[in-house]
């Protein structure tokens, strides 16, 4: 029985019909080969619109259809699911975008309408060649693996712990916490980091249904949605975590160090003991010590002379002999929450971090500020003395095409916060050393009101040195910024005792490693890049691996917490499912083409194109294939075809584009 | 190691010690220069003031003369070395200029596609030589000598890629090589105003005080520098910025080419040395002559 | 009356196709030139596409991707960028200038640059002129076509049909 | 007209942006996000009518004669510290090439007058050469900009001088025919 | 009346009938007449089988001859050589017309064949090049053949050289392929007895060769791959277990339909591609183009450049064969 294809075009209000002539269009599509009736409505997307559709489907008066209205991007689910309750597989149905690429970005007049009439045309001969495609579905594994143990991956891992759901949370780290645990205040409510963070720690350690791994890397990662394979290597920590109850017997004793005494002596700040053996800090989740094996004399050493902290362990818990292992295991759905790192502001010499003494990061400012920290909380200069003037220098590695383009989001926020915490402790005069100060979210600007009132100096302009060559006297011994004062339109400098950099955040350096385990994409910026920008950034390209915090962009505590959350729901939402459909537009191999000519194996990105060696031909795992088409046009015998954007489907769209009428003289939509 | 070389005009005449100095040294180093035939002015800072396709045009001539010999061009003026690579960046990177500097070539019955590298000097010294070769070569201990890097501006600016804008070191090691002491200096690649002396003196004169200020709190004995225009202007014009600033600088101002010669074993006559504006003497005497 | 060429461009589903329909939502107005084919990756763009839209009519052909790096699928693009290096170096043989198709990186935030690309592209393919490979092809087969044996064989195609 | 009074649109320049930005090098001031890292970094930032970024940021407002005018533009001593730290990657020292050339073509150069002296005499000096010839340049230059000042410049003609370190004659280059041909064809294309 | 169903009429024609048989020989170098006679000892199978009416290689027959012949009287015409020539495409369209199958036998006939190569040119440049130009060329008038020629009273009259190559099927309707430069006479001979046990496939197929590409004979070893350099057999002599395509020597086995035999490989020499495209593709040498350059190693556009630049020739490596079947089948003028 002969095609007989629908089309139905929508005036979307004005925004189609103000533009292009419909009853053109109409009559024009009339004229199409194999159509067998042309419909025009208001709004296609509306009840009645898809309606019309439908009912036409279910009279048996069409068996494909066309809808020419928006981006396919924006409705073809809706005239898929429209087309599927009519009775017709849901592939039999494609959209001419004649909005969003046509009315809405021409001008008014015949090339207008003469555009739309030829992706009709395009469209109807696409339509033409469809076929029906089937779902699969596959079963889904409850089981939920987070990796990272930050706040972000805490969160996600309580989440779907309290649901009832099994987690496997691994983290990189001898503890979880992350950065979070560094901070000793968060803006703009300056409550205390560890009071809020570590009850969560806590709860995550002692979780019935979250399996904690730390000190431990994801190896690799193989299966599809509700299907993965993963490999985890847990890192010797050469303490039993068994045995040990983290009484801290062993690092009073260890005679080996971990944080080198020598050189800047910003070096030595650390949380927690600065011994070989050691606590990361002090509230750490699992409380489990674990050994520095570049540092530990015993293992560095041949004759293993040292061996104190074993002679101190009651329990016995040290052991020398430990070795990294492979744990394996099987997951649904994954969670990246691996956060990110601090910007190593070394690279901008003009800022002397390397050279100059009391030019610090802002991490290291806040390991200084926490009471924890090995100052004791005492915001001091490298020889122990109370500054007098500090300066903080915004947009160390952000903003700037020479390091990172993008805003950092968090640094305008910090950078006051360390400007209260200093007036609150010390009677140093502050500086703030700015572009713009951004200050977007909840309670943020009241925050920035605050200091103004607190008498902080703010001084509009990109720093543009530090240095420590005095040009008189009250800047001899002094750190001195030399800055555009832009407000002002005069260059300043200003001497001080300290300089702070708020160095920017920056994908961490194993992020596109473990993006590559999982499948995901890194973007030019480093971080990972979400499924869509607006309305999917919870979730990836790859099915089943979803986003949480600073991994997928920089982000402060608040934004974390809320996408770690907005991930475990995702992922519930997977497991309650139970099964999945996966995509039907893949690739198939057609075996009796195939010469197994392996020229496609190395094509797929997903490593869905397998060799058969007993078939002698290349498969397509269905369930891993994302249906991007690349071996497709990579297959030299034509024995790989891409279901739903087939060659021929593409060159009947080509052919349909030049079917229609002679082009005509347009004028150019510009001046 | 073969390089086409492209002096520059002001080593042919200001700077002609440095000419001497890198005569002098160059075959120690293994450095063979064979000079570009009939190079004509690189179009520098002042004529691209008045005009940029002309200068880049009469840059690319040189370049085009220099393409068929397959080798790095090597010159050692700084402001020769900027203006080169930046022909080098206009043309490759803007096709109205490459067709335009292309036209304007071929009216000259020249041809150049744009794969000249030019190199520094100093580049190739402390790149290509083997630094081993050079220590092993020292024959005068300078290890009294404290000796202030100056790099200037345009040998690392904009950046060429071989050493940081900001905070270049390669003349630091290759001073530290040589057995000298560089010393911790601020100022390493801030402006000398050079190119204002003839049109703004004073403001020209207050930069090298600076300069001349930061080496001599740091207890250098002499500024090395790689630049024909630094040179001068720091070494001819220190007696006027003396008078001006009441200072009273006598810091010499040497070519790095000529501190390789010293450390060398070379005479004075033959790097030129009688030629500088402020001569050595007093501690710097004594340490190179008593090593 | 200037010449008006006829563009098609093969778009990539998750930058390049977003990319143009923000130019749409932005109202950002461009040459209407452009015809675009939307695939799922520029990975999936074949040079017979490119080829057949020349052949069928299209005066240019704009092939637009993920920036690199930045692929949906990971590397598509950098196979599209090899497949359109290789492309050009042939397309001479058949006497079609290189610059008739155009590789671009379009990101989904990209509108304005979508729009900014086609008319560059619209521009620069003006200015090329009309390509109009088939009826080139055509004249030319024409030229060497038999008459009188062709009416023959058209009248006894006639009886067959007959 | 930047002195304490309302500007006026009408009396601004809207096509000077477009202008600056089609030149090569140009491009990027459209992206200046006024930061001010060139400014801060400019050894003469002090003595400019106005530093380099309330340049770019009069530039986009339109006030052309005000950035002519000004003495920066010959300040600048083209030391590109300002454009390796610019964070959009503005080609600074380019710009300020660009506009010391619209000022001397609209005849706007008059702080730059002793600028454009020497440089016109380098260019003369080149053309006539194929090299620099420092001493000829410089003589000229002080009759033609500074000859109520010309002693002034006597020590250090001296020095170099008793140091053998300023020639008397040119350097001529061979084919400087070759070099005219290149000169005369650039003439007639015109600069971009 | 022209036959339409061809195994019917194969079927009551399978016995004593001897099939009539002509075999031509169009725009091509022989060899593919060479190849019918190549079968050896098969030859006197088909002389059973066959009544050769007409072959103008090896017996005089005149054109004539055939034009006497009732419409669809060959029961088979094997063509080879591409259409060069109006004398090609006149003989062409008789043959098809006296003929109820009509083989395309050869690359030439299939796909254009070498012959093609002649595509990327104009017919002026080609005459200039080998009436004048060649280095071996004495040719003090610059005579270039003419279509006609006076002398005295007579004028002579020789076929028109066309501007464009073409393949059979360009000119006449085409039942099957039997592809192959030359086709393999032991394909020639499977081909012949699948046409008189009427065991033919669907019109328009290509017989006597196989149903996937090259690499399927092929008896190296093959690996996932990653080319980083291209040597042609003269640069390096290539490994002989290993897939040639993977040391980087150009082999068009990926694209090319198996059925020789692999004859060219097992001689240490990559596939140029003779035995065209399986049916799905529709032009081989960009196809060739798409696989390859998905498999090259670099990814900037620089490295790109500079490792494509060391292919020799690539537009006639990839179309050495198949220029005129491909999309846009020559050079635009």
């Amino acid at each position: 029985m002969a095609v007989r294809i629908g089309v139905y075009i929508c005036h979307c209000g004005t925004n189609i019909a103000g533009k292009v002539d419909i009853d053109e269009v109409v009559e024009f599509a009339r004229g199409l080969e194999n159509v067998s009736l042309v419909k025009d409505y208001k709004f296609m997307c509306s009840d009645p619109g898809q309606a019309l559709l439908q009912k036409d489907v279910e009279d048996g008066l069409i068996d494909r259809v066309v809808v020419a209205s928006c981006s396919p991007l924006m409705h073809e689910n809706t005239f898929r699911k429209a087309t599927e309750r009519g009775g017709l597989n849901p592939y039999l149905f494609t959209m001419a975008n004649i909005r969003e690429q046509c009315s809405w970005v021409h001008l008014d007049g015949a090339e207008t309408t003469d555009k739309a009439k030829d992706l009709i045309a395009a469209a109807v001969r696409r339509a033409f060649l469809l076929e029906p495609l089937t779902k699969r579905e596959v079963p889904i594994n409850p089981r939920t693996l987070v990796i990272g143990g930050g706040i972000a991956g805490i969160q996600a891992a309580l989440d779907l712990a309290e649901a009832g759901k099994q987690v496997v949370l691994v983290e990189r780290e001898p503890s979880i916490g992350g950065h979070m645990a560094k901070f000793d205040k968060t803006f703009p409510t300056l409550d205390c980091s560890a009071c809020i963070l570590t009850p969560r720690m806590v709860s995550v350690g002692q979780h019935p249904n979250i399996e904690l791994m730390t000190y431990s890397e994801i190896e690799e990662v193989g299966g599809y949605v509700g299907n993965f394979n993963v490999t985890v290597r847990k890192k010797a920590r050469y303490v039993d975590e068994q045995l040990c109850n983290g009484c801290g017997a062993c690092w009073e004793k260890c005679p080996g160090t971990r944080v080198p005494r020598k050189g800047n002596v910003h070096e030595k700040l650390s949380l927690g003991p600065t011994t070989s053996i050691y606590m990361p800090f002090m509230q750490a989740v699992p409380a489990i010590p674990v050994i520095d094996a570049q540092t530990c004399l015993y293992l560095k050493d041949d004759q293993h002379k040292c061996g104190l902290c074993a002679k101190e362990c009651e329990r016995d818990a040290i052991n020398y002999d430990m070795e990294d292992e492979s744990v394996e295991f099987e997951v649904g759905n994954i969670i990246i929450a691996s956060g990110f790192q601090t910007f190593d502001p070394s690279v901008i010499k003009r800022y002397g971090y390397d050279r100059l003494d009391n030019v610090i990061t802002a991490l290291q400012f806040e390991i200084m500020n926490c009471a924890s920290g090995s100052t004791g909380g005492k915001i001091q200069k490298a020889d122990g003395s109370e500054p007098e003037a500090i300066g903080i220098v915004h947009c160390v590695g952000s903003r700037d095409e020479n390091y990172h383009e993008y805003c950092s989001r968090v640094c305008c926020m910090y950078s006051l916060k360390y400007s209260h915490l200093i007036k609150e402790k010390t009677n140093a005069e502050v500086y703030q050393f700015y572009i713009d100060m951004r200050c977007f979210g909840k309670g943020y600007e009241e925050f920035y009101d605050r200091l103004l009132t607190e008498d902080v100096r703010f001084v509009r302009g990109k720093v543009a040195e530090v240095t420590d060559v005095a040009m008189n006297e009250a800047e001899e011994g002094k750190l001195i910024v030399r800055v555009e004062d832009t407000l002002l339109g005069s260059v300043r400098r200003i001497p001080l005792d300290m300089v702070i950099l708020s160095t920017g955040l920056e994908a961490h350096h194993s992020l596109k490693d473990v993006a590559n385990k999982c499948n995901v994409s890194v973007g030019s910026d480093g971080f990972i890049i979400e499924k869509h920008p607006k309305l999917g950034p919870v979730a990836t390209a790859t099915d089943g691996v979803f986003l949480a915090g600073a991994c997928q962009s920089p982000k402060d505590i608040p934004d974390t917490v809320a996408q770690a959350s907005a991930a475990s729901s995702a992922v519930l939402s997977m497991i309650t499912r139970e099964k999945i459909e996966i995509e039907a537009a893949t690739a198939e191999v057609n075996e009796d083409k195939c010469s197994g000519c392996k020229l496609c194996n190395t094509l797929c990105p997903y490593l869905a194109v397998k060799f058969d060696e007993e078939k002698g031909v290349s498969v397509v795992n269905e369930a891993l294939c994302k249906g991007c088409g690349t071996c497709v046009a990579g297959c030299p015998s034509g024995a790989i075809s891409a279901k739903h954007f087939e060659d021929r489907q593409i060159f009947a769209e080509i052919e349909g584009i030049f079917s229609g009428l002679e082009y005509k003289t347009v004028s150019k939509p510009k001046g | 190691m073969k390089y086409t070389y492209y002096p520059g005009c002001s080593v042919t005449a200001t700077a002609n010690l440095y000419q001497e100095s890198i005569d002098t040294v160059a075959p120690s180093l293994g450095i063979e220069l064979e000079e570009l035939d009939d190079w004509n002015c690189c179009g520098a800072t002042a004529y691209m003031s008045v005009r940029e396709l002309m200068s880049f045009a009469i840059s690319a001539r040189n370049l085009a003369m220099a393409e068929k010999f397959h080798r790095d061009l090597v010159t050692p003026c700084s402001a020769c070395y900027l203006v080169l690579n930046k022909t080098n960046h206009y043309f490759n990177d803007y096709p109205d200029m490459r067709s335009k500097i292309g036209k304007a070539l071929e009216a000259g019955g020249l041809s150049y596609s744009g794969n000249v590298r030019v190199r520094h000097i100093l580049d190739v010294i402390v790149n290509d030589v083997d630094m081993e070769k050079i220590s092993s070569q020292v024959t005068r201990d300078l290890k009294e000598l404290r000796v202030a890097p100056y790099y200037g501006c345009q040998i690392v600016r904009p950046e060429m890629g071989f050493d940081d804008p900001d905070e270049p070191e390669s003349m630091d090691r290759l001073i530290e090589t040589l057995g000298a002491e560089t010393v911790d200096y601020s100022m390493k690649t801030k402006c000398c105003g050079a190119s204002l002396m003839g049109t703004e003196e004073k403001m020209a004169l207050a930069l090298c005080r600076d300069l001349l200020m930061d080496a001599q709190k740091k207890g250098a004995h002499c500024i090395v520098t790689l630049c024909p225009l630094c040179q001068m202007n720091l070494d001819i014009y220190q007696p006027k910025v003396n008078s001006l600033f009441k200072t009273d600088f006598k810091i010499p101002v040497i070519y790095i080419t000529q501190l390789i010669g010293i450390a060398l074993g070379a005479s004075p006559a033959e790097l030129g040395m009688k030629r500088l504006g402020v001569k050595v003497s007093g501690e710097m005497k004594r340490i190179i002559e008593g090593a | 009356m200037t010449f008006e060429p006829k563009i098609v461009g093969f778009l990539c589903n998750w930058c390049s196709y977003t990319g143009a329909d923000l130019a749409g939502t932005s109202r950002i107005k461009y040459s209407p030139n452009i015809r675009s084919i939307r695939v799922m990756c520029s990975g999936r763009i074949e040079p017979t596409f490119i080829v057949k839209a020349l052949y069928e009519g299209a005066d240019g052909v704009l092939i637009a991707g993920c920036h690199p790096g930045d692929c949906h699928y990971q590397e598509g693009n950098y196979k599209a960028l090899r497949r359109y290096r290789m492309l050009r170096m042939i397309l001479p043989g058949f006497g079609i200038e290189p610059e008739r198709v155009r590789l671009e990186w379009v990101a989904a935030s990209e509108g304005e640059r979508f729009a900014n690309v086609v008319d560059e592209f619209t521009d620069q393919i003006r200015d090329l002129g009309p390509l109009k490979v088939r009826d080139s092809l055509e004249r030319i087969l024409s030229e060497d076509a038999i008459p009188e044996l062709e009416e023959a064989m058209e009248e006894s195609g006639d009886a067959n049909e007959a | 007209m930047l002195e304490n009074e309302v500007c006026y649109e009408a009396t601004l320049d809207h096509d000077f942006l477009d202008e600056i930005y089609s030149l090569p090098g140009g491009e990027e001031i459209k992206r200046c996000i006024q930061c001010g890292s060139c400014s801060g970094s400019c050894p003469q930032a002090c003595q400019m009518d106005h530093a380099p970024r309330k340049i770019f940021s009069l530039i986009r407002a339109g006030f052309r004669d005000e950035v002519l005018e000004s003495n920066t533009i010959w300040l600048c001593s083209s030391c590109y510290t300002c454009a390796v730290r610019c964070p959009k990657e503005i080609k600074i020292t380019d710009v300020m090439y660009a506009l010391k050339r619209l000022a001397i073509k609209e005849g706007k150069a008059r702080k730059g007058r002793k600028a454009a002296v020497l440089s016109k005499n380098f260019v003369k000096m080149v053309n006539k050469y194929g090299r620099n010839h420092e001493t000829e340049l410089m003589t000229r230059y002080i009759l033609e900009a500074e000859l109520f000042n010309a002693l002034h410049f006597v020590p250090q003609g001296m020095r170099l001088m008793m140091n053998g370190r300023l020639p008397v004659m040119p350097h001529k280059i061979k084919n400087l025919d070759q070099l005219r041909k290149i000169i005369n064809k650039v003439e007639e294309l015109g600069e971009i | 009346m022209r036959f339409r169903s061809w195994k019917k009429l194969w079927k009551k024609a399978v016995t004593p009938m001897k099939l009539k048989t002509g075999i031509y020989w169009g725009a091509g170098c022989g060899g593919c007449d060479v190849a019918v006679l190549d079968v050896h000892e098969k030859i006197l199978l088909v002389a059973e089988k066959m009544e050769l009416l007409f072959w103008p290689i090896a017996m005089d027959f005149k054109y004539e001859d055939v034009e006497k012949m009732e419409d669809g009287e060959f029961d088979i015409v094997m063509y080879n050589g591409a259409i060069r020539n109006s004398e090609n495409e006149e003989i062409a369209k008789l043959l098809r017309k006296k003929s109820k199958t009509m083989v395309a036998l050869g690359a030439c006939a299939h796909l254009g064949g070498l012959i093609a190569m002649a595509n990327f040119h104009t017919r002026e440049s080609l005459l200039n090049r080998v009436y004048l130009e060649t280095e071996s060329t004495d040719n003090p008038d610059s005579v270039i053949p003419a279509e006609k020629w006076k002398k005295g009273e007579e004028e002579l009259e020789l076929p028109a050289f066309h501007s464009t190559v073409k393949t059979l099927d360009q000119v006449v309707d085409v039942d099957y392929y039997i592809p192959g430069c030359p086709p393999v006479p032991d394909q020639i001979v499977s081909a012949l007895v699948q046409v008189w046990e009427g065991k033919l496939p669907g019109k328009g197929s290509v017989i006597g060769a196989g149903e996937r590409t090259l690499c399927d004979e092929c008896p190296r070893e093959k690996e996932e791959k990653s080319i980083t350099e291209f040597k042609r057999p003269v640069d390096a002599i290539p490994e002989p277990e290993k897939c040639l395509l993977e040391q980087g020597f150009l082999c068009l086995g990926p694209v090319t339909r198996e059925g020789c035999g692999a004859r060219c490989i097992k001689t240490n020499v990559p596939c140029r591609g003779c035995y065209g495209p399986l049916e799905e593709v529709n032009d081989q040498g960009l196809r060739m183009l798409s696989a390859l350059a998905s498999v090259l190693e670099p990814k900037e556009e620089k490295a790109i450049d500079e490792l494509i630049s060391q292919l020799p020739d690539p537009l006639r490596t990839f179309y050495r064969f198949s220029a005129a079947a491909s999309i846009l089948r020559r050079k635009k003028v």
